[in-house]
C-alpha cells in the first residue's frame, strides 16, 4: 500500500521561514518508516504538502479539503497556527474523518474542541507554558516584568495565562500589550513598554516576526537589557540575530530532556537542515506518531488507528527515541508495547496534547545553553 | 431675475472677482463680456455655486443662493454651460441628453426594482427630447457616438443642447461660440433669441465674438479686473472709450491698411 | 523636576526612532509619489522593488566581506548599493517594456496599471524570495552607534539614556542628500522638467520634442535608485525580510497620499507625519510625569492609547489630515 | 517626387477606429505663407492637422516637408525638422508655471532662448504679470495665450495653429493676426484652422473649406471671402 | 487601438462562452486527477462555494467602483464588520455576560453615539466658537464613554475569559445574521461615507484603507465584542453537518446508491446545500443591481462617475449619489463578510489581511472587467480558482521549468523554493489576463 500523509504548514505567509524545517522533520519521519520496510507490510509512505498560509483559515481549509478528498490522505500533519487549524478540523477534518496531528497549534481552545477523537498535537497548550514562565522568573527573583504579545490567538493566550499565573505569586505586570507581526517599525511598541517599565521583558512572539522587532528596538534604545522568551522565540535564530546582545536573558521550549532531543539535531544536521527549528522536532514526532498508530492498527484507517495514538505516545512499553523507529515498528508487528518518546519526549495528556515539559535556557556569551527542564 | 451685490472671490492674494455688482433683468438676453482673466467665468463659477465667495450675495427672484450646491440651483432653474466642454466622455451623445432632465422615477433606485412601466414610458418621451435636440444642433448623425470622440465644437454644441433639454429659468452660457462655426453661431443666436421669446428664458452670455453679443444683447455688461467697468445697449458700449482701451482694441483692419500704407 | 531625564527619554525613545523611520518612509514614499506623478498610477510593487534592490545589495555586500573590502566605521552595504541600484534598475526596465509600456500605448486607465502592478507584485515578491530565501537575513556591519546608551550614561550621568544608531544617523544623512538632489534634478534641470512636463500633459510633451519614452526610462531608473537607498536602509537599520517590505508598503502609500500624491515635498513630509504620529500619539507620559512631578502617582500609563491601535491612530491621523486638504498636505494631483 | 510646396500633405486618408474621418484631403502652404483651413464642427479640421503632424494613422497619402518625405516620421522627430503645433485642447502644462511651459516650448532648443521669450512676453503682456502662476490656474483665453507662446517658442520653420483665438478678447485676437502676419512675413510658414473664420481669411494667402474631411473649396482667402455661397454655408454670412 | 480591436469582439457570446469555460474547469477539477487537477468534486465545490463569497464581494466592489468610480480600499474592514453580525446574532448567548456588563455597554454605546449626534449639531447650529465647542463636547463624550465603557467591558472580559469573555450572540437564524452583516456594514459605510465621500481617487482610498485597518483593529482588541484575536468557532450552521448526514441511515442509502463513500457524499452534499444558498443570494443581488443599472439610475450614475462637476451642474446630487451607492456596495460586501464566516465556522480576526480580502477582490473586479456584473461574478471565481490552484500549479511549473536542469545547487534551490511560485504563478495569469484582455474578461459595454 502507498499512504499518503499530508502536511499542512504555513508555507507562505508570516511564518514561512519556520515551516520547510517542520516539513523536513515530518519527511525525516515518514522516510525513516518507509525505509524500513516494517509499517503494514511493506507499505510506503509519502508527504503531500499543503500551504496552510498560517493566516488565511479559508486557504487552509481549501487545502486540507484537497489533501483529504482529491489527495486520499490518511492523516495530516498540520495546521500550523491555531486559528487556522481550527478552521480546517472542524471544516473538513471531522466531516470526513481524518486524523490531524498538530505539531504547533498551541491555543488553549484547541484543548477543548469537539473533534471526535481526531485530534491531537504533539505541543503542549499554552495554558501551561504561562505558569511554567511565572515560575522560571519567580525563581530568578524577579518581580516586575513588562509583556509583549504577538497579536493572535498563540500570543494573547499566552501572555493572559502567563499573567494570571504571574500575579497569583505575586509578581507585578507593569503593561500587557500587543504588537503586531510584520509591520515596519516598532518603535512605538518599545517607547510604551520603556515607559511603564521592569525588571524584565517577556516577548510572547515570533522570532522572526515582530517578536525580533521588537527586542531589536528594545536593546537599541536600552530600554530593557534583560529578556524572557517563550516558544515562539527560543531557536538558533535568535542567537544568530542578536549574540551577545542578549545575555543574561532566558526563557523555556517545550523539549524534554534527553537524548532524543540530541540524536534528532544530529538526524536533521545529516538530512541537510536545521533541526532546532522551532517546531520541527514536534513535526517529526507527529508524523511518527501517526504511522506507528498505523501499525499498532494494523490499519491506515483514520477511524482505527486514531484510537491507537493515545497508546503509543504513553506509558507502557519500551521506549522509542528518534532514529528507533523501525526498533519501534518491529516491537509494534511483534505484538509488544512502546512508549513513543520521540524528539520531544512525547507524553500525550488530557485530550491528546503534549503534557509539556519545558526546557528553561539561558542565554550567555552569544550562545544558547540549557540549564534544566520543568 | 438674478443680482449679484458686492461679490468678492479671491485666490490667494489675487483678487479674480474684485467687489462686482449687477443684475440680470428677467427676460433679458445679457450679455456678458471683457478681457481674458478679466473674472467672467469666476463669476459665473460663484453664481453657480461651484466656487465659494469670498464675500458677497448672490440673489435669484429676491431669494438668498449664495453658496446653493449647483444641483440645486438647477432645480431652482439656474443652469450653465461650462467654457472647457464638460461632456460625459464614455456616454453617448444621446445618452448625454437623456440624463439631464430632474425628478425621473427611474433615477430613485426601488423605481428601478418597482416601476419598470413607467419608466419606460418616460424614456420613450425623454429620446424623442433628445432627438430634436438634436436635430437642431445638427448633430443627430453623432446619436450613437460616445461623447468623449466628438470634435472641439461638437462638445460646445453638445453643452448648449444639455440646456435645452429641461424647462430652465436662467441660463448662463460660458463662450459657447468659441470653436463653433459662424453659421452655426447664427443658428445658434437664433435659437437663443427663440428660446427668450418664446419660452421666456433669461440668459447671460459670455462671448468674445462681438458680432454675435451685438447682434443678441441688450444689455451688455463690461467686466474687466474683476469689476463691472460699464453697462449698457451694446453699441453704446462699442463705442465707450475705456471699452475699447480695454477690450475692443482698435481693430485689425485699421492695422493691415497701416501696414500696407507703409 | 527633572527636565533633563524627561527631554533625553522623550529623543530616546521617540524623537529619534521616529525621526529614523519616518525619513525611512519618506525615501519610500518618494518613489512611489515620483511614479504616481510622472507614470500617473499608484505602483504597488513599490515595496517589493525595494525587498529586490535590497536583496542584489545584501549578496553585493556579502561579497565584499568575503573580499575583505569595508567601509571602517561604516557600512559595507553603502559601497554594494551601486550594484543594488543598477541590478534593480535593469529589473524595472525590463517589468516596464515587458508590462507597462503596453498600456501606456493604450492609454489604459490607471487601475489598470495599478492592478499590472499588483501582478509585478507578485512576481517580483516570488523572485525576490527565490533570489535570497524568505528568511532574515542581517548585513549590517560597521560600528553599531554613534552613541549608546551606556556610554551616554556615563558622559552625562543622567538616568536616562540615549541611543544614536549609526544607521539611523546615516537614514537621515542620506535622505536629506537624496531630496536634496532629487530637487534640485527635477526643478532646475531640463531633463526634469521635461519629466514634470510630461506628467502634466504627456501629449503635450510630445509635441515640444520631449521623448516620452526616455522620460519613462529615466523616471524608473530613478525609481529604482529610491527604492534601492531606501530598502537598504531600512534593512541595515531593521532586519531585511522579503515579507516586511510587502508590509512597509501601506504606511509608505499613507506617507505619499497624505502629503500629496505626487509632490516630493509632501512624500517628505507625510513620511515624518506618518513616523511621529505612530509613536507619539501611543507614548505613555507615565515616566516623563514621574520625572517632571516627582510627587505624582498617577493610575495608568498615561497613554491616550494602546498600542495596538497606533496603526488605527495614524490612520484617524492622516484622515483628518485629508478632510481638511483633500489633496494632501501639499496639494497632491489626482488621477 | 520632389514638391514644390514647403509643407505638402496630399491625398490624406485615415481616421481613429474603422471609419475614415478624412477623405483624400490634402492640404500644402509655401514658404512665408498662411494657410487657413475653416469648416463646419466635425468636418475633421483638427484631425487634419493631427495627420500632418503623425499623431495619426494614415492609411493612404503622404507628408512632405521641404521637399523631404516626412511621412513614416514620429511628432518628436517632426518637431525636430521645425515643425511646432498647439492643439485646439488641452494644450498647456497644467501645474507648471507659465515661464516653464514657455521652456518646455524651446525643449530642443540648444541656443539661448530669453529673447525668444521675451518677444512672447511683448506680444501677451499679462502672461508676464502671471509667470510664476501654474498655467491650470488661468483664465481660458490666458491659457490660450500660454498655449501659442509656447509654440512660438520653438522658433518652428512651419507653425500650426489649432484655433488659436477662440476665447481671446478681441483685442488680443487682432494681437495674435497681427504677430501672425509679422511671423509669416520673416519666411515662416503658417497653417491654421480658425473659427472666426472671415478675420483669418483676410490674412491668408490660401484658404481650405473642409467638409466631411474632404477638400469642398481651396483658393486664395480673398476669393474665399468674395464667394457667396461659402460665406453663407461656412462663415456666418 | 486594440481597445478597439477588443470591443469589436466583445461579441454576445463572449460571455457565455468565458462562463463555459470556467465550469469546465471546475467539472475537470471534479472528475480528472492528475498533476492539474484534484479530481475530487469536494475540492471542486469547496473551491467554487467560496469563489462565490468572493463573487458577492466583487460585485460589492464593482458597484461603487465601476458604476460610480468610488476607489474603496477597505473592503476588509466592511467584510470583517459584516462576519461579526454571525457570531452577535446567532451563536449562544454566553452565560453571565449580560449580567457582568450588557446593559452599561449599551448606555455607554448610546452614548457615543449621543455624544457625536451632539458634536454634529453643535457644529450645524453654532455660529461662533464653532471648533472649540465640538472639540469640548468631543472630549467630554469621550471621558464619559470611558467611565461608562471600560468597567463593563472589562467585567465582561472576565467573564470565563479562557471560553468565552464575550458578549456572546442571540441565538438567532444565521441566515438572518446575513442581513444583518449587510446592516453592519451599511451603517459602517454612512459614517464613513459622510466623512470622507469629499475625497478623490486616491486619496479617498487611503482614508478606506486606514478605517478598513481600524475596523480590524477592534476586531481584534476588543475582546468582548468577538473574543478579538482568541477566535469565536461555534458559529452555527444553515446546513446540516456532515456527522449529522454520515448517521442518518437514509442519507446512507443514498450516498450507496450514488456509488459514493458517505464521508465524500456527506461533504459534497453539505458544499452542495451551501452553493445553492450563495447562488440564491448572488443571483437576486445581481438581478437588482441589472434593474437599476440599465435604467436612468445607472445613467446617472454613469453620468457622475464620467464628470462630476457637469454632473452637479445638471442638477445631480453627486455627493447623496456617492453615498448612497458607497452604502449598497458595503451591504453588499457585509453580507458576503456574514457568508463567509459562516462558512469557515470560525471568526478569526488575525485573519483579516488586506491583501487577502482587499487587494484580491480587486484583482477579481478588473479582471472581470469593472463596471460589469457578470465580469465581476466570472472574475471572482476564476481568481478565486487560480489562487488556490497555484498553490499546486507553482511547484509544478518549477518542476517543468527545472526538469532540463541539470541537478544541483541551482535546482535543488529552486525546488525548495517552490512555494513561492504560488504568487509567481498568480503574478502571471493576472498580467496574461491584463494584457490580453485589457478592459477585462467582460468589459462594460
Ligand atoms: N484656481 C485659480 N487660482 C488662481 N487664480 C485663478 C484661478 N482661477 C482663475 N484665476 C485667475 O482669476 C482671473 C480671472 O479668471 P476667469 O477665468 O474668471 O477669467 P475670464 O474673465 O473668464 O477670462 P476668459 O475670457 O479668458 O475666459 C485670471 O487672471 C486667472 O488667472
Ligand atoms: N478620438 C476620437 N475618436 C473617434 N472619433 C473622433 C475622435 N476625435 C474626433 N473624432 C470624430 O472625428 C470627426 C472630426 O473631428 P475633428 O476634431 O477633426 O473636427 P473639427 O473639424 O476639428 O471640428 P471643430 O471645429 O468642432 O473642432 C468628428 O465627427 C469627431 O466625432
Ligand atoms: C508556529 C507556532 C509558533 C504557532 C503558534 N504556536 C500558534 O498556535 O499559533
Ligand atoms: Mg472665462
Ligand atoms: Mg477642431
Amino acid at each position: 500500500e502507498e499512504i499518503k500523509l499530508g502536511t499542512s504548514l504555513g508555507f507562505t505567509g508570516p511564518l514561512e521561514s519556520m515551516a520547510p524545517a517542520m516539513q523536513a522533520g515530518a519527511e525525516l519521519a515518514a522516510k525513516e518508516i518507509s525505509d524500513s520496510g516494517l509499517l503494514l507490510d511493506g507499505s510506503t509512505v509519502t508527504l503531500v504538502k499543503g500551504d496552510s498560509t498560517c493566516a488565511d483559515a479559508a486557504a487552509a481549509t481549501a487545502t486540507v479539503e484537497r489533501l483529504i478528498t482529491a489527495e486520499k490522505v490518511r492523516g495530516i500533519v498540520g495546521g500550523m497556527c491555531s486559528g487556522e487549524t481550527i478552521a480546517s478540523l472542524e471544516n473538513v477534518a471531522v466531516p470526513n474523518g481524518i486524523v490531524m496531528i498538530s505539531p504547533s497549534a498551541t491555543s488553549p481552545a484547541l484543548s477543548e474542541i469537539e473533534d471526535n477523537g481526531l485530534f491531537f498535537r504533539t505541543s503542549p497548550s499554552d495554558a501551561r507554558q504561562g505558569e511554567v514562565m511565572a515560575n522560571i522568573i519567580m525563581d530568578k527573583g524577579i518581580q516586575n516584568v513588562a509583556v509583549t504579545y504577538t497579536n493572535n490567538d498563540y500570543g494573547k493566550g499566552l501572555a493572559e495565562s502567563f499573567q494570571a499565573a504571574f500575579e497569583e505569586k505575586g509578581g507585578t505586570v507593569t503593561v500587557n500589550s500587543a504588537h503586531e507581526d510584520g509591520k515596519a517599525d516598532y518603535s512605538a511598541e518599545v517607547a510604551a513598554l520603556a515607559a511603564a517599565g521592569g525588571d524584565a521583558l517577556v516577548v510572547a512572539g515570533y522570532v522572526d516576526q515582530g517578536g525580533s522587532g521588537v527586542v531589536r528596538a528594545a536593546l537599541d534604545t536600552g530600554a530593557f537589557d534583560t529578556f524572557v522568551f517563550p516558544d515562539g522565540m527560543v531557536g538558533q535564530a535568535l542567537v544568530d540575530n542578536f549574540g551577545t546582545e542578549i545575555d543574561g536573558s532566558f526563557g523555556q521550549n517545550p523539549a524534554a530532556e534527553g537524548e532524543g532531543r540530541d540524536t534528532y539535531v544530529a538526524m536533521a544536521t545529516e538530512a541537510g537542515f536545521d533541526g532546532t527549528g522551532a517546531f520541527s522536532a514536534e513535526a517529526y514526532d507527529a508524523a511518527a506518531l501517526m504511522l506507528l498508530a498505523m501499525a499498532a492498527a494494523g490499519s491506515s484507517d483514520p477511524g482505527s488507528y486514531k484510537d491507537k495514538i493515545m497508546d503509543i505516545a504513553n506509558e507502557p512499553g519500551e521506549k522509542i527515541l528518534p532514529g528507533e523507529l523501525a526498533k519501534g515498528l518491529e516491537i509494534i508487528n511483534g505484538g509488544g508495547d512502546i512508549d513513543y518518546v520521540g524528539a520531544t519526549s512525547v507524553e500525550l495528556v488530557g485530550a491528546g496534547e503534549s503534557a509539556g515539559v519545558y526546557r528553561e535556557v539561558a542565554f550567555n556569551g552569544g550562545a544558547l545553553e540549557v540549564v534544566g527542564y520543568r | 431675475m438674478i443680482r449679484v451685490e458686492d461679490l468678492h472671490r479671491h485666490f490667494g492674494g489675487f483678487r479674480a472677482v474684485d467687489g462686482a455688482s449687477l443684475s440680470i433683468e428677467s427676460g433679458s438676453i445679457t450679455g456678458l463680456i471683457g478681457p481674458n482673466g478679466a473674472g467672467k467665468s469666476t463669476l459665473f463659477n460663484v453664481i453657480a455655486g461651484v466656487l465659494p465667495p469670498t464675500s458677497g450675495r448672490v440673489f435669484m427672484d429676491g431669494q438668498d443662493i449664495t453658496g446653493l450646491p449647483p444641483h440645486e440651483l438647477f432645480h431652482r432653474g439656474l443652469l450653465r454651460t461650462f467654457q472647457l466642454a464638460h461632456e460625459f466622455a464614455s456616454m453617448t451623445v444621446r445618452e448625454n441628453l437623456m440624463m439631464v432632465p430632474g425628478g425621473q422615477t427611474g433615477e430613485t433606485i426601488w423605481s428601478t426594482w418597482l416601476q419598470r412601466a413607467r419608466i419606460e414610458r418616460e424614456e420613450a418621451e425623454l429620446h424623442k427630447k433628445a432627438d430634436e435636440v438634436l436635430d437642431f444642433l445638427t448633430i443627430r448623425h453623432l446619436a450613437h457616438e460616445k461623447a468623449g470622440n466628438l470634435s472641439g465644437g461638437q462638445k460646445k454644441l453638445l453643452e448648449l443642447g444639455r440646456t435645452m433639454m429641461v424647462d430652465a429659468k436662467v441660463v448662463f452660457l460660458d463662450e459657447v461660440g468659441a470653436g463653433v462655426n459662424r453659421t452655426l453661431l447664427g443658428t445658434i443666436g437664433d435659437a437663443i433669441v427663440r428660446l427668450n421669446r418664446e419660452r421666456g428664458y433669461t440668459f447671460c452670455v459670455i462671448e468674445h465674438d462681438m458680432d454675435f453679443i451685438a447682434k443678441l444683447c441688450n444689455p451688455v455688461i463690461v467686466m474687466a479686473t474683476g469689476q463691472v467697468l460699464a453697462e449698457g445697449a451694446a453699441d453704446e458700449i462699442m463705442q465707450n472709450e475705456a471699452v475699447i482701451e480695454a477690450y475692443l482694441g482698435t481693430g485689425l483692419k485699421n492695422k493691415i491698411k497701416a501696414e500696407a500704407e507703409a | 523636576m527633572d527636565i533633563l531625564n524627561a527631554v533625553v527619554a522623550i529623543l530616546n525613545f521617540v524623537v529619534i526612532p521616529a525621526a529614523a523611520y519616518g525619513a525611512q518612509l519618506a525615501l519610500g514614499a518618494l518613489g512611489v509619489t515620483l511614479i504616481y506623478g510622472i507614470l500617473r498610477f499608484s505602483n504597488f510593487a513599490h515595496g517589493d522593488t525595494m525587498a529586490f534592490g535590497t536583496a542584489v545589495t545584501i549578496l553585493a555586500t556579502w561579497g565584499l566581506q568575503a573580499l575583505g573590502i569595508s567601509l571602517g566605521p561604516l557600512p559595507t552595504a553603502l559601497l554594494a548599493l551601486p550594484v543594488g541600484i543598477a541590478a534593480t534598475a535593469a529589473m524595472v526596465l525590463a517589468t516596464d517594456r515587458t508590462v507597462y509600456r503596453f498600456y501606456r500605448a493604450q492609454k489604459a486607465k490607471p487601475i489598470i496599471l495599478v492592478m499590472a502592478s499588483v501582478g509585478v507584485m507578485f512576481l517580483m515578491n516570488g523572485f525576490t524570495r527565490l533570489l535570497i530565501g524568505v528568511d532574515e537575513q542581517r548585513f549590517a556591519d560597521g560600528a553599531r552607534f554613534i552613541m549608546d546608551v551606556r556610554s551616554f550614561r556615563e558622559l552625562t550621568g543622567l538616568k536616562e539614556g540615549l541611543a544614536f544608531k549609526t544607521t539611523q544617523g546615516l537614514t537621515i544623512v542620506i535622505a536629506v542628500i537624496v531630496v536634496w538632489a532629487l530637487f534640485w534634478f527635477l526643478n532646475r534641470t531640463k531633463s526634469g522638467k521635461a519629466m514634470r512636463a510630461y506628467s502634466d500633459n504627456e501629449d503635450l510633451a510630445l509635441l515640444s520634442g520631449i521623448d516620452p519614452e526616455k522620460v519613462v526610462r529615466m523616471t524608473w531608473i530613478i525609481a529604482a535608485a529610491l527604492a534601492t537607498i531606501a530598502g537598504t536602509l531600512y534593512g541595515l537599520d531593521k532586519a531585511f525580510k522579503p515579507f516586511n517590505y510587502f508590509q512597509i508598503l501601506l504606511p509608505i502609500f499613507a506617507a505619499a497620499i497624505v502629503g500629496g500624491l505626487g509632490n516630493p515635498v509632501g512624500a517628505i513630509a507625510g513620511g515624518f507625519l506618518v513616523a511621529f504620529s505612530e509613536v507619539a500619539v501611543t507614548y505613555p507620559w507615565l515616566k516623563i510625569a514621574g520625572y517632571l512631578f516627582p510627587d505624582w502617582q498617577p493610575g495608568g500609563l498615561l497613554q491616550l492609547l494602546g498600542t495596538e491601535y497606533k496603526f488605527a491612530v495614524s490612520f484617524v491621523i492622516l484622515i483628518v489630515v485629508l478632510l481638511f486638504r483633500p489633496t494632501g498636505l501639499f496639494r497632491g494631483k489626482s488621477v | 517626387m520632389s514638391d514644390s510646396h514647403y509643407l505638402s500633405a496630399t491625398g490624406m486618408r485615415g481616421g481613429y477606429g474603422k471609419a475614415d474621418i478624412l477623405d483624400n484631403c490634402t492640404l500644402t502652404v509655401d514658404k512665408g505663407q498662411i494657410a487657413v483651413i475653416v469648416g463646419p464642427n466635425g468636418a475633421g479640421k483638427s484631425t487634419a492637422m493631427k495627420a500632418v503632424f503623425g499623431m495619426l494613422h494614415l492609411r493612404q497619402g503622404r507628408v512632405t516637408l521641404d521637399g523631404e518625405d516626412i511621412t513614416a516620421l514620429s511628432p518628436q522627430d517632426r518637431v525636430k525638422k521645425g515643425m511646432g503645433f498647439v492643439p485646439q485642447v488641452n494644450n498647456v502644462f497644467p501645474s507648471m508655471s507659465v515661464e516653464e511651459n514657455l521652456e518646455m516650448g524651446a525643449f530642443i532648443r540648444e541656443n539661448d532662448i530669453r529673447t525668444t521669450m521675451e518677444q512672447v512676453f511683448d506680444l501677451f503682456p499679462v502672461l508676464k504679470d502671471k509667470r510664476r502662476q501654474p498655467a491650470g490656474e488661468l483664465s481660458g483665453g490666458q491659457r490660450q495665450q500660454v498655449a501659442v507662446g509656447r509654440a512660438l517658442m520653438t522658433q518652428p520653420r512651419l507653425l500650426m495653429l489649432d484655433e488659436p483665438t477662440a476665447g481671446v478678447s478681441p483685442i488680443v485676437m487682432d494681437e495674435l493676426f497681427d504677430r501672425i502676419i509679422e511671423i509669416a512675413r520673416s519666411g515662416i510658414s503658417i497653417l491654421m484652422v480658425e473659427q472666426n473664420a472671415r478675420q483669418a481669411l483676410e490674412i491668408a494667402d490660401i484658404g481650405y473649406v473642409l467638409v466631411q474631411g474632404a477638400n469642398r473649396y481651396t483658393d486664395t482667402g480673398q476669393a474665399l471671402l468674395a464667394d457667396p455661397e461659402v460665406r453663407r454655408t461656412f462663415l456666418g454670412g | 487601438m486594440s481597445t478597439n480591436r477588443q470591443a469589436a469582439s466583445a461579441s454576445i457570446w463572449r460571455a457565455p462562452v468565458l462562463f463555459a469555460i470556467l465550469a469546465a474547469l471546475f467539472v475537470l477539477e471534479g472528475t480528472v486527477r492528475n498533476g492539474m487537477f484534484s479530481g475530487s468534486w469536494n475540492t471542486s465545490l469547496a473551491i467554487l462555494n467560496m469563489g462565490l463569497i468572493s463573487a458577492i464581494t466583487a460585485l460589492g466592489v464593482n458597484m461603487q467602483w465601476g458604476y460610480a468610480g468610488l476607489f474603496n480600499v477597505g473592503v476588509v474592514g466592511f467584510l470583517a464588520l459584516g462576519g461579526l453580525a454571525p457570531v452577535l446574532i446567532s451563536t449562544q448567548p454566553v452565560e453571565g455576560a449580560w449580567e457582568a456588563g450588557g446593559p452599561r455597554l449599551l448606555i455607554a454605546l448610546a452614548a457615543a453615539v449621543g455624544t457625536l449626534a451632539l458634536a454634529a449639531q453643535v457644529r450645524k447650529r453654532l455660529p461662533k466658537w464653532r471648533g472649540l465647542a465640538v472639540t469640548a463636547v468631543l472630549i467630554g463624550g469621550f471621558i464619559i464613554y470611558r467611565w461608562l465603557f471600560d468597567p463593563a467591558a472589562t467585567a465582561i472580559e472576565a467573564n470565563n475569559p479562557a471560553r468565552h469573555g464575550n458578549i456572546g450572540g442571540l441565538g438567532l437564524p444565521v441566515l438572518l445574521s446575513w442581513a444583518v452583516g449587510g446592516v453592519f456594514a451599511a451603517a459602517a459605510a454612512w459614517a464613513v461615507g459622510k466623512v470622507a465621500l469629499g475625497l478623490r481617487s486616491d486619496y479617498l482610498a487611503i482614508a478606506t484603507l486606514g478605517i478598513g485597518e481600524i475596523i480590524v483593529a477592534v476586531l481584534k482588541n476588543e475582546d468582548w465584542l468577538a473574543r478579538g484575536v482568541k477566535n469565536v468557532t461555534t458559529i452555527p450552521r444553515p446546513v446540516p453537518f456532515e456527522i449529522q448526514l454520515q448517521r442518518n441511515p437514509e442519507f446512507l442509502e443514498l450516498a450507496n446508491s450514488w456509488g459514493m463513500a458517505a464521508s465524500t457524499a456527506s461533504g459534497i452534499w453539505v458544499k452542495l446545500c451551501y452553493m445553492l444558498l450563495f447562488l440564491v443570494v448572488l443571483l437576486s443581488i445581481i438581478l437588482l443591481a441589472e434593474l437599476a443599472l440599465k435604467s436612468p439610475w445607472g445613467r446617472m450614475m454613469r453620468a457622475i462617475r464620467d464628470n462630476e462637476t457637469a454632473a452637479e451642474a445638471m442638477g445631480k446630487d453627486v455627493t447623496a449619489r456617492h453615498l448612497q451607492v458607497f452604502i449598497l456596495g458595503s451591504a453588499v460586501i457585509g453580507i458576503a463578510g456574514a457568508m463567509m464566516i459562516t462558512l469557515d465556522g470560525l471568526m478569526a480576526p488575525v485573519g483579516y489581511n488586506p491583501l487577502r480580502y482587499t487587494f484580491l477582490i480587486w484583482v477579481m473586479v478588473i479582471v472581470g472587467g469593472s463596471g460589469n456584473n457578470w465580469g465581476a461574478v466570472l472574475g471572482a471565481v476564476l481568481i478565486w480558482f487560480l489562487w488556490i490552484k497555484a498553490e499546486i500549479w507553482g511547484p509544478e511549473l518549477i518542476a517543468l521549468l527545472t526538469s532540463p536542469m541539470p541537478d544541483g545547487n541551482l535546482k535543488a534551490h529552486l525546488l525548495a523554493s517552490a512555494a513561492h511560485m504560488r504568487f509567481i504563478a498568480m503574478g502571471l495569469v493576472l498580467l496574461l489576463v491584463l494584457r490580453f484582455a485589457p478592459r477585462g474578461l467582460v468589459p462594460e459595454k
